[in-house]
């Protein structure tokens, strides 16, 4: 399984990703899943902040466990840092697999992990007053689902 | 032993990284944290309210009862909230 | 619900397709499918046929029905026609909505019957011997599944 | 009628489309495939094997029972393939 997991401010080129994990010629299904910073009256920013080191080692605990229980040949994770405006892209989780079936059901898996154990923390900007996002607790109920 | 807090843990200590040497006796996250409330009013603020808290010892999640130990990498933040 | 549909022999741009989904700023999660011509021995070219009207029509119910079971902000389907090389990208199925559980299980769900109800077939040249790619039964028990 | 055909029933029967009048009582999917059936030997061998075979009436998928009338457009097609 190609793995490859990036924290960085920058954008990412869905293209050139998507094609990374195709390349090999393996995969006929890639699932993908992209967060997005909403706009929402007077948010100006949404800063994000991680645990340097310890985020790219729980997010490779993460991939190696969806690998473990679906037939997966590649994933991809990148979570953008820092400053982010409306509309930009947060995260990109992209699964490739020979089955559509497993392709989905471990981008999923993925994301429910990222949102509870990725050590990231939102803070807002709305209108200069800046509060750090609460945590969700559908988050929470979403990945207690994948232990059945 | 390194400590380590993030977000509103950070502001609230004023600092991201402090190194320390709890006294004998400390040998759980949970123990670290009373003592940590000893140690000014900006640490006694920022861990007042434990359900608020969670901890990473040497980069893995740990739960109040985890052991910790002389070395360690401790770090202290509110539940995440990325993806 | 912003829907787009195309058939078209060229290929996508997934930055772009995925941006016109997010950038009203109502959708935080889009959950995309990608499907691509696998690189298997002697395949050479992959070659896909449709029914002009009937596969828009087709596609615009599917739609409609995913529609009408979560609260989906955008939906864009793109599927490629005529000769695709291994590696190629034939299908994009990406799906916005505020919330990421709609945004997988309503792209799975067209996925599914995208697989079983929409008229296209592919035709496969192996070394110069070409034949109809048979109907995966597999593929009927997925779209199955959601009648429940 | 329009009748339009698909994949291998097209190449089979050597043509895309071909316009017809079905004789009285032919009033179904299935009717028609049977009238079909003596058109030409290749019509005969292209719908020798029902299951194989899928219809669309209007440009909406029909069951071998579905209804069928002067000036629809009747769709054949082996099973489909895309995604």
């Amino acid at each position: 399984m190609k793995t490859r997991i990036r924290i960085q401010p920058e954008e990412f080129d869905m293209n050139a990703e998507i094609a990374a994990l195709t390349e090999s010629g393996d995969a006929g299904a890639v699932a993908s899943f992209t967060g997005h910073v909403r706009k929402e009256g007077d948010l100006s920013t949404l800063t994000l902040e991680h645990y340097p080191h310890m985020t790219e080692a729980e997010i490779e605990r993460l991939v190696r466990q969806a690998g473990s229980r679906w037939p997966l040949t590649g994933v991809t994770v990148i979570h953008r840092i820092g400053s982010l405006p409306p509309g930009a892209r947060i995260v990109l989780v992209a699964v490739a697999s020979e089955h559509r079936q497993a392709a989905f059901q471990a981008c999923e898996f993925l994301m429910d992990f990222l949102k509870t154990h990725a050590p990231f923390w939102k803070e807002e900007d709305r209108g200069g007053k800046k509060h750090w996002v609460e945590h969700h607790a559908g988050d929470d109920d979403a990945a207690r689902r994948w232990k059945k | 032993m390194t400590l380590l807090y993030f977000a509103w843990l950070r502001q609230k200590i004023g600092k991201s990284m402090e190194e320390i040497t709890p006294p004998p006796g400390i040998a759980t996250v949970k123990d670290l944290i009373a003592h940590l409330q000893t140690l000014s009013p900006a640490h006694a603020e920022a861990f007042a309210d434990h359900s608020r808290i969670r901890a990473a010892v040497n980069q893995h999640h740990a739960g109040l009862d985890a052991k910790i130990a002389a070395g360690d990498e401790i770090a202290f933040f509110p539940p995440v909230t990325g993806g």
